[in-house]
């Protein structure tokens, strides 16, 4: 980062909380509002996010590639330490401005025609405002204590919004399983701020940075707040809540569970990449290593729509990860960039289909499972604006040239190609690793799209599709645009453009064959990806995909495992087992602790209570109504004492 | 001295065998004579000890009231029921238990015990019953008066108690 | 009035009651307006309370009158005063329990049977509790600490559930046993000590600030810390201090030392749970603080890993139960245990952060679980029914109450926002802060303990997605006609504990103000004065 | 014979330090002639031993007042000090208040003026024990306590009572007769009857014969005050007799038991000189009467043999206070004794209330707490007291005692102490069981109860007094401690 | 005079039956007896240790004393048995027992 001065610009602040409160106005007012007039909630929200995403872009203009802004005041004292709240705004956060702003605008706007007539819609809204308010909280936050506080509440507006549709156990199952996984993580990264604290007694990330030299405690620190970004982006092991996740309403996916929030552990990676030593980088890149491939492998055997999406996020987290764990943040916040727009674009776009195809069962009282893609096909003809946004924003995805997504990729890729090194060692697998996703990455995109919109048409053939409203059709738009290459870069070949220097001011490494291998290689995944084609027209495809999981399952994850499955089964059966199993465990060992409560303890008081009764019942046994007894008993009492006190 | 030496075991040995035997008697009866057999060696011992006043209130109280009065109770409590006086013993093991070792106790330490003599001025026998009333109505004189509300009390409560039963049988 | 704020809290509820004796017990409204009206004024003292505070770590507001003066002959002189005052230890549970007491009281209004019993009842605790937390001297102190087991005990067996009598029982015997320790150490401690306050004659008095002070005791007494007398093979003053941490830890109630509170607070009628969650627990905590830490310090800085464990396996323990459990008042009971373990390690850490926490937590869980024992009521007056597993998708049905529920589970569970969360963070930081700073405690507790947080968020979102999410529909012959979204009254009660949950989590300065100096005198005079202590034995 | 004539005058002299128990021996005989006269005029029966014990309290209070030294009296029998003083005023005001409770059923009482003769005849052994200097006088004063006692054990002229009242004689004799026993072995040792000359035979310390009759004496001692191991009569007794005798039994006895135990064991530990473990002795028994009071009231269904239990444990505290061997743990003893008194009454005026309504089972109190508050809470308080819970004089009570034995155990450093320390305050655990058991029936169980309620009882009124005094010790301790600290206590 | 150990035994064995006597024989009035019996044995005691000091008449007076008390006790029990017998039919102590716990 670079060296920090604080100025006073009163402009700046007025347009950053602005940019942060209006959201927060947004939850109140959609929370306030009476039922009766929950129509305006929509138009209100939308309105309020415009000038919020108005404020961002004036204050991403005054920063970007400018001094940093910060500010704080003082929230509370102990003893000597002062605990602040405080906002750092430099460029990385300034760009996620825009991008959470302009996403979440998006995604009011078209939730407004998306979400029409659901009775939950104040909530909805409000907690979409409440999201957008945490997640800028994250951003501007300038201390850890601060973006801990947002981290959960991002945790709990995904939770509402995933359980949004309540009456559906697996929606709240699923929102509950997302709250947990992130909790977990989430105290990693408390005991980070433990450690943060108990050696700096500081917080805040400028006074943080300023120690240069590296300490022993950071290796801890670094690694136990990467258990929050593990939680938070879904990185292996803790990635399985991310698919349950998309049972919530589809823009939801699209802003929380692919572009933003998600999105905020690499954000959060890269604005305290100066914590991580080596070693942690290396457990980072091996961990974002890990869940790429996983997420690409594991989207390729999917067949809800959504469900391939929020694999392929998963997949693409993992790059951003490495792209972290390389040294490289600013590559990372590239592709975070790029993925934003692409995958918001195709998650509302799958939205639309969701959507038109509900209203058209809704005419036709047919019911059968909307986003299963076996069940689909054919639609470019009734769909062919969300096929053309499928394609411009599929295509960024597979990081074809001329789309955003080749740039990033590139930029990541070229990250791990200097990271890698000239001697070959395990990091070159890191580096393979980035091509292979990159390779499978097409292959699924492909797939995706064929079956949704070539071929025949299947189940939807009966039904009267209609495009949705201009209200999703303009975010659709937007979005579709962005994802072209001369939003980030006039070269269609060379990532390093205005947004690459903003994010990172020195020398940029170059590889100038990485372009051209990289479209090569994508070429021949999307080669590859329409042979196969046919041959999952023949119905052996999902067979073929079971090897090549199976052949990179025992190639990296597992070489002893002679389970050979699908790296979804290996994903449900192993980690959500595991999960499950420690759910399970835990409730065991609840029972147990209840059990051993009720008994054992419990047990023991009425045991001392037996205890007593039994001396009770031994002194009174004396008191047989027998005249003489007493005596005896009182003269033998008598002796004994005799006796002791004598002897 | 030889003679008063053979009186003394011998008023010993009969009082000891008495007392003996009361726990071996199995009639009431029997059983109050012996007490009076042992209370009358008493006397006699209490007389070799100086202390004849003392032996002659044993004889005419225990002898002459006491045991005319358990005398005529055993009378009264056999004769309702109409069975034999005869005594069962319960307890036996641990009575015998507890009264032998009392007396082992109190043997072993008594013969182990040096007893201090505190004035060797011999008692004057014919002046005995003159100092001891003298001194029953000084020295004495509030346990002498207490002994008789005592007394009065013992008796009106006895009284009591025995005329709630006429009372209850009219 | 200004010196005699505290006085009229304490009386205000007592001289109320002795009102309420001579009125008939047909009139039953008037009882509930008397209470409600002691409550009020209680209220008002409180403001002028507030306004004569400053924050400056000393003892405020004292009174002291001589209450008890024995000459005892050669042992000299006993002498118990009323002593009352505040500082930033029960400033902060003094306003928390009169706010709490408000509380119960509207939430008491149902209460039909037996209305004047119940009442008067009500206002004795009221006084004891508040006399507890304000007394200074030992053995006032210990007067209204025994003094509220009475009025609890009948409030729980007479308005209690159907297990009442055993639980009420059990609660008694549990207290009870605690407050004998605490009786056994303060025997032992005011003869330890001498007052100065007479000059040249031995003056034994209760005054805990001098109990606190090293140099006050007497030397060659069993507790003078000079003097080391051994108790089989332990230091007495080690002795002494674990007895008062058992007899307050019961209290608290830490694990292994806690089934009294689930029997209590499912048996006990909604007002007497939230007393009980709310402010009787504390008093656990407030002992330790105020008396066992202070007048210990040796014995405290000794054992405080072993508090500081005793705490995480609380949080873990209480956690782990109430997964198990069925009935959501059993539930909330064990998230209490759980939370109170918070106190214990944040206690054991003797940082400023950690004490700060541990206050903090108090007054919030205290507020929190208010909520919580108002909610299980809520649910209990419509239904009577308990059992978690017999509701489902409630949230359609009582939209208001969900989001109350949702607001005071998240609460509870340290959700940032909440002041559960200030407090729980303060915690962990002072306890894994301990080692570097003080070497008290290891920072694997602090890291263990963060796995409560876990816990806590599973079992509240379980009982979330079991009871009030997924389809609407009941069992166990719950009558749907019975389910209906919160009334007027309810409002009332549950809404300010909202705002002050919410309040605190995100403005902690004004309370963190009042904490403040006394975390931080608090922790540096257990350090200082135990390390002196130890170090020359 | 001058010497005689000086000791006429030393007596003559001690009459006018002896008009309480002159008056209560007057009375006696007055109230069997009244009884012979007036037979049924029992009212004035009443009122006159009423009259009686009030004069004596009269006497007694104005001698406490006056002679502060301890003055000898007959010729070194008795001895006239501020601990007799005191422990007299406590029986007299117990024995007043058994008056009372008789009074208000004295129609069922029968042979009332023999029943109020042995009252006085007890009370009047009472007074003499506590004063007694003289082996003979406590055996002659225990024996007028003990028989009247065992004849009034019997007078509810009913099956269990005739066999509760043999019983007690029976086992009384005998305890009496290892006493006597004792007495003798004390007097062969030392050559004197006067117990407080034992200090000044030094030699007689280490024997183990004086130790076997000091312990044999105690055994009576012991066995007045109903501690264990020579408790076993009283529960029986306690059932048998009728309730006002019940509570007379479990205050006056043992409080004159207690008085001449202090004395005794006192001169038998010769200053601490002694070579034997009596301080011991007294906590093992105060141990053994606590665990066997407390716990074997924990199966008790009738009231009256719980409260039998209860009053074994409760000489258990009492012994506490003597155990601590110092003058101030006597003191608290004393404070004890008149909160234990109080309380005690305080709970018997109920439960004789509740027994004429035929209520002897614990279990048959259920439902009264609502038909009769007052009663109930009066009774609550008392039974609260027993426990020595706060605000009541039986924690203060409690609370001086066992600060005295702290600081007994601080002087001499004896373990044993400290167990008795802690195991009599958690006795208090075990006593809560049993202690609440009636409360329990009577305010949370609910049962058929159709007593009519009424407030304005001479019960009430009088328990109104006894609570006042209940809590009045808890929060001004000091007038009565005062009042106590005057006591010299010394031998 | 005659050695007082002697006296002592004697003393020592009448306490000692008595104890026996009272505990084992299923007879009240043979238990009174027992009592009679262990008061005499002090009686026995006192008489001898009045030997060692003849110069007061402590011991004598003692023993003077507990006769009177062992006739009052004697009339007293004697009532009671009596009384007992009357209500129970039956004079067998063991066979007492409405009263326990």
């Amino acid at each position: 980062m670079e060296a920090v001065q604080s100025y006073q610009s009163t402009s700046v602040e007025l347009f950053l909380l602005i940019a942060l409160l209006l959201p927060l106005l947004s939850f109140f007012i959609s929370f306030i509002i009476s039922e009766k007039y929950s129509w305006s909630v929509p138009f209100l929200a939308t309105l309020l996010l415009i000038v919020s995403l108005a404020s961002s872009i004036y204050v991403f203009f005054s920063i970007w590639k400018h001094e940093p802004f910060a500010a704080h005041i003082h929230w509370f004292v102990i003893g000597d330490f002062h605990f602040t709240i405080g906002i750092l705004v430099n460029n990385i956060s300034a760009l996620m401005l825009i991008v959470v702003t302009g996403i979440s605008f998006l995604v009011h706007l078209y939730s407004a025609g998306y979400m029409v007539g659901d009775v939950g819609i104040r909530r909805y809204f409000a907690m979409l405002g409440f999201f957008t308010f945490s997640m800028l909280g994250i951003i501007l936050a300038d201390n850890l204590l601060l973006i801990f506080i947002f981290w959960e509440l991002v945790g709990f507006s995904s939770y509402m919004l995933i359980g949004h549709w309540k009456e559906k156990i697996e929606a709240s199952t699923a929102a509950t399983k997302a709250f947990l996984i992130n909790r977990i993580g989430d105290v990693g990264f408390l005991v980070g701020l433990m450690i943060v604290w108990a050696y700096q007694s500081s917080f805040n990330l400028i006074e943080l940075n300023s120690s240069t030299d590296i300490l022993s405690w950071q290796t801890a620190a670094s690694l136990c707040i990467f258990c929050g970004v593990m939680g938070k982006s879904t990185q292996f092991p803790l990635l399985t809540w991310l698919p349950d996740a998309m049972e919530g309403p589809t823009p939801v996916s699209a802003l929380i569970h692919a572009a933003t929030m998600v999105a905020a552990g690499v954000f959060l990676l890269a604005r305290i990449h100066f914590i991580f030593t080596n070693q942690a980088l290396d457990v980072v890149i091996i961990i974002g290593g890990i869940t790429s491939l996983m997420g690409a492998l594991a989207a390729l055997a999917q067949h809800d729509i959504k469900k391939i999406l929020a694999y392929s996020t998963i997949s693409q987290l993992g790059l951003m990860v490495m792209a972290i764990g390389a040294g490289a943040p600013e590559a990372a916040m590239f592709h975070l960039f790029t993925h934003a727009f692409f995958k918001a674009g195709l998650f509302l776009a799958a939205g639309s289909i969701i959507h038109s195809l509900h209203q058209a069962q809704h005419h036709n009282n047919d019911h059968f499972d909307v986003q299963d893609v076996r069940n689909l096909g054919g639609l470019r003809k009734k769909l062919p604006f969300t096929f053309l946004i499928f394609i411009l924003c599929g295509s960024a995805l597979s990081g074809l040239p001329f789309f955003t997504g080749f740039l990033s990729k590139d930029a990541i890729l070229t990250a791990l190609q200097f990271w890698k090194g000239s001697e070959f060692s395990w990091r070159w697998f890191m580096f393979a690793n980035g091509f292979i996703v990159s390779f499978v990455t097409v292959l699924y995109t492909f797939r995706m799209i064929w079956s949704v919109f070539m071929g025949d048409e299947k189940k939807t053939i009966n039904l009267s599709i209609t495009e949705p409203p201009l209200v999703m059709r303009a975010p659709l738009a937007i979005l579709g645009f962005a994802s072209l290459w001369f939003i980030v870069s006039i070269n269609p070949l060379d990532y390093s453009s205005w947004l690459y220097t903003g994010l990172h001011a020195g020398k940029h490494f170059h590889f100038s064959l990485m372009p051209i291998i990289s479209g090569l290689w994508v070429m021949l995944a999307f080669v590859t990806a329409y042979v196969i084609r046919n041959k999952s027209l023949q119905s052996t495809f999902l067979m073929n995909n079971f090897h090549l999981d199976r052949v990179y399952d025992t190639l990296i994850v597992k070489p002893t495992s002679q389970l050979a499955n699908l790296v979804d089964h290996l994903d449900r059966k192993w980690i959500d087992g595991f999960i499950h199993g420690t759910a399970y465990g835990q409730v065991i060992l609840a029972h147990f602790t209840n059990w051993f409560d009720r008994i054992v303890i419990d047990g023991s008081v009425d045991g001392v209570a037996g205890v007593a009764k039994g001396i009770g019942s031994l002194t009174r046994s004396f008191q047989g109504g027998k005249i003489q007894l007493y005596i005896f008993w009182a003269i033998f009492a008598i002796i004994i004492f005799l006796i002791w006190l004598i002897i | 001295m030889n003679l008063l030496n053979f009186i003394f075991y011998f008023l010993e040995s009969v009082a000891a065998l008495s007392a003996v035997s009361m726990i071996f008697i199995r009639n009431v009866f029997y059983g109050a004579l012996l007490l009076i057999t042992c209370l009358i060696a008493l006397a006699g011992l209490y007389v070799l000890a100086f202390a004849e006043f003392i032996a002659v209130t044993q004889i005419l109280i225990y002898a002459g009231g006491i045991l005319v009065v358990i005398i005529f109770g055993i009378m009264l409590t056999s004769k309702i029921s109409g069975k034999p006086l005869v005594v069962e013993h319960a307890n036996l093991f641990s009575g015998t238990l507890a009264g032998l070792s009392f007396l082992g106790l109190l043997i072993y330490f008594l013969s182990a015990q040096k007893f201090n003599v505190f004035s060797t001025a011999k008692p004057l026998p014919e002046a005995s019953l003159h100092t001891f009333g003298i001194e029953l109505m000084s020295d004495f004189i509030l346990p002498f008066e207490i002994a008789g509300i005592l007394l009065l009390i013992a008796l009106i409560g006895a009284a009591v108690i025995s005329s709630s039963i006429k009372s209850k049988k009219v | 009035m200004q010196q005699y704020l505290i006085s009229l809290l304490i009386f205000t509820p007592l001289i109320a009651a002795l009102l309420g004796i001579f009125i008939p017990a047909k009139l039953v409204p008037y009882f509930k307006a008397l209470t409600l009206f002691a409550n009020i004024l209680q209220v008002f003292f409180l403001f002028q309370i507030f306004n004569s505070y400053e924050s400056n770590g000393t003892i405020q507001l004292i009174e002291k009158q001589s209450w008890i003066t024995i000459n005892m002959g050669s042992l000299g002189i006993l002498k118990a005063e009323y002593f009352v005052g505040l500082d930033g230890l029960n400033l902060p549970l003094v306003a928390l329990s009169v706010v709490v007491l408000l509380i119960a009281t509207i939430s008491s209004w149902t209460i039909d049977k037996n209305v004047k019993g119940y009442f008067l009842l009500l206002l004795l605790l009221n006084a004891a509790i508040i006399g507890s937390f304000t007394a200074l001297d030992f053995l006032l102190f210990y007067l209204f600490f025994e003094f509220m087991l009475l009025p609890m005990f009948f409030l729980i067996a007479m308005w209690g559930g159907a297990r009442r009598e055993y639980a009420s029982i059990k609660f008694f015997l549990y207290t009870l046993v605690g407050s004998i320790f605490i009786l056994i150490v303060m025997i032992a401690l005011y003869l330890s000590v001498s007052d100065p306050s007479e000059p040249g004659r031995l003056v034994h008095s209760f005054n805990m600030l001098n109990m606190a002070d090293s140099t006050r005791f007497i030397s060659n007494t069993i507790l003078d810390p000079h003097n080391t007398w051994m108790i089989g093979p332990f230091p007495a003053r080690y002795c002494a201090f674990l007895l008062l941490f058992f007899g307050f830890a019961i209290k608290l109630p830490m694990v292994p030392l806690h089934t009294w509170l689930p029997d209590a607070h499912v048996e006990a009628p909604t007002p007497i749970s939230v007393i009980l969650a709310a402010l009787l627990l504390k008093i656990g905590g407030y002992g330790l603080l105020r008396i066992a830490f202070p007048i210990f310090p040796d014995a405290a800085m000794h054992f405080s890993w072993f508090v500081g464990l005793m705490g995480v396996i609380s949080i873990i323990y209480g956690g782990l139960n109430a997964l198990a459990c069925k009935d959501l008042k059993r539930l909330i009971a064990y998230s209490s245990i759980s939370h109170m373990g918070f106190v214990l390690l944040g206690l054991a850490s003797l940082t400023t952060e950690g004490v700060a926490g541990s206050v903090y937590q108090m007054v919030s869980h205290g507020i929190i679980s208010a909520m919580l024992f108002l909610i299980a009521g809520v649910l209990y007056d419509r239904t009577h029914d308990r059992t978690i597993e017999n509701y489902s998708g409630l949230s359609t049905k009582m939209q208001s109450y969900t989001v109350i529920v949702v607001v005071a589970f998240f609460g509870s569970m340290g959700l940032p926002g909440f002041s559960g969360f200030i407090a729980e963070i303060m915690v962990f930081l002072g306890a894994f802060k301990s080692n570097s700073v003080n070497g008290l405690l290891h920072e694997s507790l602090a890291i263990v303990a963060t796995l409560g947080l876990v816990l806590g968020a599973a079992y509240y979102l379980w009982t979330l997605q079991r009871m009030f999410f997924g389809p609407f529909h009941l069992k166990g012959g719950i009558l749907e006609s019975s389910i209906v979204d919160l009334n007027k009254r309810e409002y009332i009660m549950l809404i300010p504990l909202v705002i002050a949950a919410i309040f605190f989590g995100i403005i902690p300065q004004p309370l963190m103000d009042i904490i403040d100096p006394f975390a931080k005198h608090f922790s540096e005079f257990v350090i200082n004065s135990g390390k002196s202590l130890t170090l020359n034995p | 014979m001058e010497i005689l004539s000086d000791k006429l005058e030393l007596i003559r002299m001690s009459i006018s330090f002896f008009i309480p128990e002159l008056i209560l021996s007057i009375g006696i005989l007055l109230i069997i002639l009244i009884g012979l006269i007036k037979k049924d005029n029992l009212t004035i029966l009443s009122f006159f031993s009423l009259g009686i014990l009030v004069l004596s309290l009269w006497f007694g209070i104005i001698q406490i007042r006056q002679h502060v030294l301890p003055i000898n009296l007959f010729v070194g029998m008795i001895r006239v000090d501020g601990f007799s003083g005191y422990l007299k005023i406590l029986i007299d005001i117990g024995t007043l208040l058994t008056v009372l409770m008789t009074w208000r059923k004295q129609r069922e009482q029968k042979h009332l003026p023999e029943y109020y003769a042995l009252i006085l005849a007890v009370v009047l052994g009472a007074h003499l024990l506590v004063m007694s200097m003289n082996l003979i006088m406590v055996f002659l004063s225990l024996e007028l306590i003990s028989i009247s006692s065992y004849l009034l054990a019997g007078f509810s002229f009913s099956r269990k009572g005739s066999e509760g009242s043999l019983k007690y004689f029976l086992f009384g004799s005998v305890a009496s007769a290892v006493m006597l026993y004792g007495f003798s072995l004390l007097y062969g040792l030392t050559g004197s009857l006067d117990f407080s000359s034992f200090m000044h035979h030094q030699m007689v310390k280490d024997q183990p014969l004086f130790l076997i009759g000091g312990f044999m004496a105690l055994v009576g001692f012991f066995y007045k005050i109903a501690a264990a191991p020579l408790h076993p009569w009283s529960p029986d007794v306690y059932e048998a007799a009728p309730m006002p005798i019940v509570a007379f039994f479990s205050v006056v006895p043992k409080l004159a038991g207690i008085g001449i135990l202090s004395k005794f064991i006192l001169t038998v530990n010769i200053m601490g000189q002694s070579a034997y473990p009596w301080q011991i002795i007294i906590c093992i028994v105060a141990i053994l009467s606590l665990t066997v009071g407390n716990f074997s009231a924990l199966w008790q269904k009738n009231v009256k043999r719980l409260m039998a239990y209860s009053s074994i444990a409760q000489s258990g505290f009492l012994l506490v206070g003597v155990a601590t061997f110092l003058p101030q743990g006597i003191h608290y003893m004393l404070f004890y004794a008149t909160a234990y008194m109080i309380m005690n009454y305080l709970v018997f005026i109920y439960l004789q209330q509740f027994e004429s309504c035929g209520m002897h089972e614990i279990s048959s109190f259920a439902g009264i707490g609502r038909s009769q508050p007052l009663s109930s809470l009066f009774l609550l308080i008392g039974l609260v007291a027993l426990i020595g819970l706060p605000p009541t004089a039986g924690f203060m009570g409690k609370f001086f005692i066992f600060s005295s034995l702290w600081e007994s155990y601080q002087l001499s450093g004896q373990p044993i102490l400290l167990w008795l320390f802690i195991f009599g305050l958690l006795n208090a655990v075990v006593s809560l069981f049993y202690y609440l058991r009636i409360p329990y029936y009577s305010f949370i169980k609910s049962g058929e109860s159709n007593i009519k309620t009424n407030i304005l009882t001479f019960e009430n009124l009088l328990g109104l007094i006894l609570v006042i005094g209940v809590l009045y010790l808890f929060f001004n301790p000091g007038l009565l401690m005062g009042w106590i600290n005057k006591i010299n206590f010394a031998l | 005079m005659f050695p007082l150990q002697h006296f002592l035994y004697l003393g020592a064995l009448l306490f000692s039956v008595g104890l026996i006597i009272v505990i084992t024989k299923r007879n009240a009035i043979m238990v009174l007896l027992g009592i009679e019996l262990m008061l005499n044995a002090s009686n026995v005691n006192l008489v001898a240790f009045n030997q060692l000091n003849p110069s007061a008449l402590d011991g004598q007076f003692f023993a003077l004393f507990v006769i009177i008390v062992a006739v009052s006790e004697a009339a007293v029990g004697l009532a009671l048995v009596l009384r007992v017998y009357h209500d129970y039919k039956t004079s067998v102590p063991d066979e007492l027992n409405e009263l326990k716990d």
